[in-house]
């Protein structure tokens, strides 16, 4: 043990700087993946590695987050926006030397789609015609699914509408193309259980390849020689450390183990801001954070009530004394900033009026409040916006509010059975998309959870926006139907999340964008730098 | 011997059966299933993913299929990594734990056993005290705070261990067994010098002193033996308490043991997961507390045969 | 070879300083053996550890004196020279080879232990030298045993191991404290033989320290009489025994057991019968027989005596009489009543009538109950007094047992073994019982107190009216007291008679045996 | 204690007398003193709290945030600008009224679980060991949020969920003790005397068991205040902004390198609790120890 002790005496360089050097990328990233099967998994997590060993038909520039080519060298869409045809790069292989053929997404999808693997995304690709029917079961035939390999290079999609953010989506894992004879050769191809995705199973094909997995220990991916855009990638390689505390994430970015990492502890983050040359990377990010509130309960099913709490929160000063400015102020559900669309603010910080509101409600100066308790899912960061709110509704509003937090699965119950009052709720946006957080708030949306019903409101999502022809009339719609979201107030958003990471000098090309979505093909590493002290 | 250790294992049986039992039923009953997230799950996707599972099939029927699997030794597939056996993940994390366990052990022993005999030779005087405090403070100070501390001090104020990893670099395990070893070298210290403080007190030490013989050997020899008989009692359950505490100090240094697999699993209802932990880490516990009884008997001639004794 | 002049020792404790050893002079010769006789208390053994440096200081101090040994004084030594001395120039032997060998060492690694630290010597030779000497201290098949562990000795073979250990050495003189007080007479005469055997062959000055004047009297040739830290009478043999002089020497040589009880009037009628009685019960396996069909009466106002040596399983007898271990088959009747398939209700009646006093009176008094708790626990149990006519009843017990009233808030801690004893018999009477059992009840005991404790429990049970076993492995006791005798060897009855006539006319060898073995036969 | 009249006698048929002399004993034992002087000073300062409390414990001051030591706060304040010195005075009532509860039902159940297990042996013993094997080796995670959903979330649950845990290893402790006292001859004796083995239990055997138990007590009251935090965390005990040293402690944990004071005082305060129990508890041994005293 003394020997040990001695031989590690500050001899060793720093992993980052030997990474630098070496073009190997480390990478904080939060736990260890569930799997690596891209119709499987679901989390974050599992993306980051994902995305390093395969590739969609298109990618994303992470600077734009506009598509641009991927196993598609190009693509049209069909006047009437029903049919995309796909191009194949005739260069696009699998790590085995296999070219990626338009057969390949067939199958893919059809595995995506298959009600058997129990693929959570699999909504990702419900655009495409009778795909919904097919993973719910109701037909069996693929055939029937829009989606047609004209020859091997030339891949056709039938819509069911035009759906304008159908090309983002085909940089979702769940329309990743998996190569078929391998899965097929560890087993059922329409089996979640397949060890396939093993090091010495896996075929790929992105820009690297899986040369090491150790369970919460590390992920390596190196280089592919036979990914088609091979010349533009940089690195060598990148090794992903599974950290599910982010205090030791943190000190590991500290010591320079970790190029990159999201784990920064809120109180960290002035300590970092502070640096010079600061690592640390704040930028907007596609996703809000928000309460819940149960209009079928009483209190919170008088409106009044509702519009009373929200105004009485002082979101600026929460994200700048509690967050760090580490958050947005939010006041609409959908983030601003989505791909153009600005979200209408329909309210403001207002005490008096809150208190009015809390007055008309029948409970003038908090008297005979009936008490309202707020569940959230046990986080640091969340027991703090609580508290911290639970004082602001004490100030303005004179109401008690008490706090419950729940471990996640609990919460999770709690919420889907709508057995609260106010609960806790985040959502991070799967596209880039006013969309996919206004259709949240349908009547029978599976993450409504609010109670919240309105026709009218369904009607301008679901039949009036889809039918829009130009994206300023679309916007405008999302606009009107976002407007009368937050007069009925189910919901108090709170802030927009913000992109937060840390990142050692050393790494160039990893642009901010609000998916938070890092193309490691852009990423480079200067050899001459060290980490950060 | 063997008839009481055979006595011993038969007893374990139906612990071990109780156990498997209750926590089988106490994972359905617990709210949020494996599969609920917080993006809502499509009813058909739900239905197809229980359906692998056997989640379909009546509560008993499962519970009998588990405890089929269980005498095959199969632990079943894991809810949480879909493609892996909870058999493959105890063996990824398991070696791990162990390990940490031992050199945790071999902390505890090291320090605790020198403080404990230190202070019992020299009681009440601060020979003892100071031994002693810090042993106190190292019962109640909880290893979320002593990991960290350990941290800042030697990973990042001096830089001389690294922070985090297990077999990454070289002395990434000197932190990790210190800091999991310091609960239990603080209850040796405290066993070791009750244990010294009685037996110090013994007609054979006597004997060996009127012998001539010098103190240390007098110490060493004659006194560990029978001074050290709680410590040994107490290493089996020590061990089995290092083996399934480890979670803590696993999370904080980044191990990959199975502690942080048994919890992950408790946070995310990995059914599987949870039972094949639970029912590997007590089946363990009756070993080890087993092993202990036996070697406890082996430290002790007088245990080894009971016909010696006076009727 | 060892002049000991002016020895003076004290302790310091909390309440001040307390002179154990105060100017006391001896002396041992080469050949000869000096016996230094005294109570516990008295300071002998302090005297002698003092000599040696085995006395921890503090809280002890030697304050002054000399003890030439070979021209060498040993209070003038560094720690170091006098470890050299130890062991190898002069060797000890203590009272209880139960617990002063090294239970988790074989006997021979202790054994040589001394020879390798002193001399040097190398295993094999140091291994022959063992085993030469366990032959000579009469163990059998050393070449076996000396792998053994001491718990695989008998008591008696544990003390001639020490012996061995002592004698390794070759020492010059040999310090022997109390070396058969905790073994059977038999087994003490064996021993008292081969030290004197022994002296006889190495010409060594043996220093014994005993408080029974009857052991020393066939062996020492110097006897010391020591009281409370101060040598009141030495002289040689013939002095002390014939001429004693001074009151305390005169008060140990009464002391020692003489005499013969005049027979009490009995009832015809058996208060207890025990008929085919059987205790056995299992261990590793093997079936001990404990006590195997065993019958015998005992008649109301009878004190029958129980003798036989440790193991032979008069203990166990004693106990099953009272149900206190259950019998494996057999019959025991207590006035009639079936003792053995009592149920706990009845049982609980017929406990208030059959009382134990046990051998050990530190262990049997409950060390958290002041003798108030202790006395008055069996009288509200059985609803004897009320709690508030308790107190007086509990002082009358104190008062009909010799204790001072005073001491009824006291623990048993604080008090010496004879008033333990005197507690416990107290507790034993306090119910009012009929029977009583006394398990080796003054064997304990230093023989002063043992003669005060006979008297009192020969007084009581006249008073009482008391039918007792008195169970004890001395002859000697057992002939003061005892109306009757049962002799039991390995579980079984082997004579029963008449106290006069069993020890003027024993039928049986082993009866003889023990009789052969009540030490100071020459005093008689 | 060397002169006795009857006046005293009488006192002494009132309630056992062992205690009435520990207490004696324990009143000459100064840092057995000093120990329970400071308990129950912290006691005192929890009951009063609402009164004497600098500040309101859950009033904010956000713009202020976390602030070192100074004349206005001074152990200084937290991450929401709240006073510390409140804080932990607050936290106080609950982790003594967590740590004493909860570790005296686990005394209680411990204590009589082990003693009957260790005094009836045989059958009895081996099923009532069993059971607290089985309860050692189930997921207390899964168990205490079962509890959670089944029962609500109260202290009261707390108090319990704590004492079903630590009761084992005292239940352990406590048959190992009575397993060498009923080979006691003065145990033999109550029985000849005709006690019942409740009895027995109650007045001989307990009370010559205390020693270990009462230090292996000291040792729970703050493992117990460090559970309530992690069973806090997962959700039944404390909600903010009601808090306790447990939780002060595991959030100063977090900030230690920013706001040292968050977490200095807090673990200052469970120190100090935990070094007076530790001599009160070692006085109470030797208080109860007779033998030990020698005067």
């Amino acid at each position: 043990m003394i020997a040990l002790l001695l031989g590690a005496c500050g001899s060793d360089e720093p992993r980052v700087a030997q990474g630098n050097r070496q073009g190997i990328l480390h990478f904080g990233n939060g736990t260890e993946p569930q799997g690596l099967d891209p119709h499987v998994v679901t989390g974050i997590p599992e993306m980051h590695v994902i995305v390093t060993l395969f590739e969609g038909l298109v990618t994303k520039n992470p600077h734009t987050l506009e598509p641009e080519p991927g196993v598609a060298k190009r693509w049209n869409i069909s006047e009437d926006g029903l049919t995309v045809t796909f191009h194949l790069n005739d260069r696009a292989r699998w790590s085995n030397g296999d070219p990626v053929t338009a057969y390949d997404f067939v199958w893919s999808w059809q595995r995506a789609l298959s009600p058997k693997m129990g693929n959570q995304y699999a909504y990702m690709l419900y655009p495409v015609k009778n795909a919904e029917a097919f993973a719910t079961g109701e037909i069996t035939d693929f055939s029937h699914v829009g989606v047609t390999a004209k020859d091997a290079q030339t891949l056709v999609v039938t819509l069911n509408a035009p759906t304008p953010y159908f090309i983002q989506l085909m940089d979702h894992q769940s329309t990743y193309p998996v190569h078929r004879q391998t899965i097929e050769k560890f087993g059922n191809a329409f089996d979640r259980f397949t060890p396939w995705t093993r090091v010495e199973n896996i075929v790929s094909n992105g820009a690297f390849r899986l040369t090491d997995w150790k369970l919460n220990r590390r992920i390596e991916v190196t280089k592919s020689d036979t990914y088609w855009d091979r010349d533009k990638v940089a690195l060598n390689g990148v090794v992903f450390y599974p950290t599910e505390n982010i205090s030791t994430e943190e000190r590991m970015f500290r010591v320079g183990q970790l190029h990159r990492t999201e784990s920064i502890p809120l109180d960290k983050i002035p300590v970092y801001r502070a640096m010079q040359d600061s690592p640390y990377i704040n930028s907007p990010y596609l996703g809000t954070y928000y309460y819940l509130f149960n209009t079928s309960k009483p209190p919170l099913d008088n409106l009044n009530v509702r519009k009373a709490l929200s105004l009485a929160i002082d979101r600026r000063r929460l994200t700048e004394t509690v967050m760090h400015g580490s958050t947005l102020p939010a006041y609409s559900i959908t983030p601003p900033g989505t791909l153009g669309y600005e979200p209408p603010k329909v309210f403001e910080h207002d005490v008096e009026q809150a208190q009015e509101l809390l007055a008309q409600a029948g409970y003038p100066d908090g008297k005979g409040w009936p008490g309202l308790e707020l569940v959230y899912n046990t986080s640091e960061s969340h027991l703090k916006v609580a508290v911290a709110l639970q004082q602001m509704w004490k100030d303005a509003l004179n109401i008690d509010i008490t706090l419950a937090n729940e471990e996640w699965k609990v919460y999770l119950d709690t919420v889907d059975q709508m057995d609260f009052q106010m609960a806790r709720r985040g959502w991070i946006g799967d596209y880039v998309d006013p969309n996919n957080f206004l259709d949240l708030f349908l009547c029978d949306g599976g993450n409504n959870s609010t109670g919240f019903c309105d026709p009218v409101y369904d009607d301008m999502i679901l039949q009036q926006a889809p039918q829009a022809t130009t994206r300023e009339a679309r916007y405008a719609i999302f606009q009107a139907a976002e407007t009368r979201l937050m007069e009925q107030m189910p919901i108090v958003p709170i802030y927009t999340y913000t992109s937060n990471h840390l990142v050692q000098p050393g790494v160039r090309g990893m642009s901010s964008n609000v998916m938070d979505w890092i193309n490691f093909k852009y990423i480079s590493l200067d050899q001459d730098q060290r980490a950060v002290d | 011997m063997w008839r009481f250790i055979g006595s011993r294992l038969l007893q374990a049986i139906p612990v071990l059966l109780v156990v498997i039992t209750v926590t089988f039923f106490l994972v359905r009953v617990a709210p949020g299933g494996p599969f609920s997230s917080e993006k809502a799950v499509i009813p058909e996707v739900k239905a197809a993913l229980e359906a692998q599972y056997r989640l379909d099939r009546p509560v008993l029927e499962q519970y009998i299929a588990y405890l089929g699997d269980l005498i095959r030794g199969d632990l079943g597939p894991s809810f949480k990594y879909p493609g892996r056996s909870v058999n493959e993940l105890i063996g990824a994390g398991f070696p791990v734990t162990a390990e940490l366990a031992l050199y945790a052990l071999l902390v505890a022993l090291l320090i605790g056993v020198g403080a404990g005999v230190v202070a019992s030779l020299r009681p009440n005087t601060a020979q003892d005290y100071i031994p002693m405090s810090a042993a106190m403070i190292g019962i109640c100070i909880p290893s979320l705070l002593l990991g960290p501390l350990l941290i800042l001090v030697f990973g990042i104020y001096l830089d001389w261990l690294p922070v985090s990893g297990w077999g990454d670099m070289p002395g990434d395990k000197i932190l990790p067994a210190i800091t999991l070893g310091a609960v239990y070298a603080a209850y040796i210290a405290r066993l070791s010098r009750a244990g010294m403080l009685e037996v110090m007190t013994q007609d054979y030490i006597r004997t060996a002193r009127a012998k001539g013989i010098p103190e240390w050997r007098v110490v060493v020899v004659h006194g560990l033996r029978g001074g050290l008989t709680p410590v040994v009692a107490f290493l089996g359950p020590a061990f089995a308490g290092l083996l399934s505490g480890s979670f803590v100090v696993e999370t904080i240094f980044q191990v990959p043991g199975l502690g942080r697999f048994y919890v992950q699993a408790a946070f995310n209802r990995d059914y599987t997961m949870i039972l094949g932990a639970t029912v590997f880490l007590s089946s363990l516990i009756v070993v080890f507390n087993l092993l202990s009884d036996v070697l406890n008997a082996w430290m002790n001639p007088r245990l080894r045969s009971r016909a010696g004794q006076n009727t | 070879m060892l002049n000991v002049n002016g020895l003076t020792i004290s302790f310091t404790s909390r309440e001040g300083t307390t002179r154990a050893v105060d100017n006391v002079n001896f002396s041992v010769t080469a050949g000869s053996t000096t016996a230094i006789i005294g109570e516990s208390g008295s300071g002998k053994s302090v005297s002698c550890y003092g000599l040696l440096g085995l006395i921890p200081q503090p809280p002890g101090r030697i304050e002054s004196g000399s003890a030439l040994f070979l021209d060498t004084d040993l209070l003038r030594l560094d720690k170091h020279a006098l470890r050299q001395i130890r062991g190898r120039d002069i060797a000890m032997v203590f009272q209880d080879p139960m617990t002063c060998l090294n239970p988790y060492m074989r006997v021979g690694a202790q054994l040589m232990e001394p020879l390798h630290y002193h001399r040097g010597a190398s295993q094999s030779e140091a291994k022959r030298q063992a085993l030469d000497l366990m032959a000579e201290v009469g163990i059998r098949d050393p070449e076996i045993t000396i792998n053994y562990y001491p718990y695989q000795f008998s008591g008696g073979m544990r003390q001639r191991v020490m012996i061995a250990m002592a004698l390794i050495n070759e020492p010059s003189l040999l310090i022997a404290d109390e070396p058969t007080t905790a073994l059977d007479v038999t087994v003490q005469a064996q021993i008292l033989k081969l030290l004197s055997d022994i002296q006889l062959r190495r010409n060594i000055g043996i220093l014994m320290i005993s408080h029974d004047l009857a052991v020393v009297a066939d062996i020492a040739d110097q006897i010391i009489v020591m009281q409370e830290g101060k040598v009141v009478e030495c002289g040689d043999r013939a002095a002390i025994f014939e001429r004693p002089q001074h009151p305390y020497t005169r008060k140990l040589l009464a002391s020692i057991p003489q005499g013969q009880k005049i027979p009490s009037s009995i009832s015809p009628n058996p208060l207890v019968s025990v008929r085919n009685l059987c205790s056995w019960f299992k261990q590793d396996n093997e079936t001990v027989k404990a006590v195997n069909d065993v019958s015998f009466d005992i008649y109301r106002g009878e004190v029958l005596g129980l003798v036989g040596e440790s193991g032979s399983g008069k203990s166990t007898l004693g106990r099953s009489l009272l149900n206190l271990v259950p019998a494996t088959s057999g019959q025991i009747l207590f006035d009639g009543h079936e003792v053995i398939s009592l149920a706990a209700s009845e049982l609980k009646s017929l406990r208030r009538r059959m009382q134990i006093i046990f051998q050990d009176p530190f262990a049997s008094l409950n060390p958290r109950m002041t003798v108030y708790d202790t006395l008055a626990e069996p009288l509200l149990l059985h609803k004897l007094e009320t709690r508030s006519s308790a107190a007086e009843r509990v002082l009358e017990i104190m008062d009909e047992v010799g204790l001072a009233r005073s001491y009824v808030r006291k623990y048993p801690h604080e008090f010496s073994g004879g008033q333990r004893q005197r507690i416990a018999i107290g507790r034993a009477l306090a119910s009012r019982p009929d029977f009583i059992v006394a398990d080796e009840a003054v064997s304990a005991l230093d023989v002063t107190i043992q003669a005060q404790i006979l008297d009192l429990m020969k007084t009581l049970a006249q008073e009482y009216g008391l039918t007792m076993l008195f169970i004890s492995h001395d002859l000697a006791v057992i002939r003061q007291l005892a109306d009757r005798v049962v002799v039991l060897q390995n579980g079984e009855i082997v004579e029963q008679a008449e106290t006069t006539a069993l020890f003027e006319h024993p039928q049986q060898d082993y009866t003889r045996r023990l009789l052969e073995a009540i030490p100071g036969k020459s005093l008689l | 204690m060397s002169t006795t009249s009857i006046s005293a006698l009488v006192d002494a048929e009132q309630g056992s007398s062992l205690w009435r002399d520990a207490w004696l004993r324990l009143s000459r034992n100064r840092p057995a003193l000093a120990g329970f002087a400071v308990l129950t000073l912290f006691v005192l300062v929890a009951i009063l709290t609402p009164w004497v409390a600098p500040y309101d414990y859950a009033q904010q001051n956000l713009e202020l945030g976390a602030t070192p030591p100074s004349a206005d706060h001074w152990l200084g304040t937290d991450i929401f600008g709240r006073d510390l010195l409140t804080q932990i005075m607050y936290g106080g009532r609950i982790s003594l009224a967590v740590g004493f509860i909860a570790t005296a039902v686990a005394l209680l159940i411990g204590v009589s679980w082990g003693a009957i297990a260790g005094y009836m042996g045989g059958r009895i013993d081996a099923v009532m060991m069993r059971l607290v094997d089985i309860l050692y080796a189930l997921p207390f995670m899964i168990f205490i949020v079962l509890l959670m959903v089944v029962f609500g979330r109260n202290m009261l649950l707390l108090f319990l969920a704590i004492g079903a845990v630590e009761w084992l290893t005292m239940a352990r402790i406590m048959r190992a003790q009575v397993q060498s006292l009923r080979q006691q001859e003065f145990v033999e004796a109550a029985v000849s005397l005709g006690l019942s083995p409740l009895a027995i239990i109650w007045r001989h055997v307990i009370p010559n068991a205390l020693g270990p138990i009462i230090v292996y007590t000291t040792l729970t009251v703050p493992s117990v205040m460090l559970l309530e935090a992690f069973l806090s965390f997962l959700g039944l005990g404390v909600q903010p902004p009601e808090t306790s040293w447990g939780l002060l402690i595991s959030f100063g944990t977090e900030t230690m390198e920013e706001y040292p004071w968050l977490l200095f005082f807090p673990g200052l305060v469970l120190a100090i609790t935990l070094f007076a129990l530790n001599f009160l508890g070692d006085g109470l041994r030797d208080a109860l120890d007779v033998r030990g005293a020698k005067d």
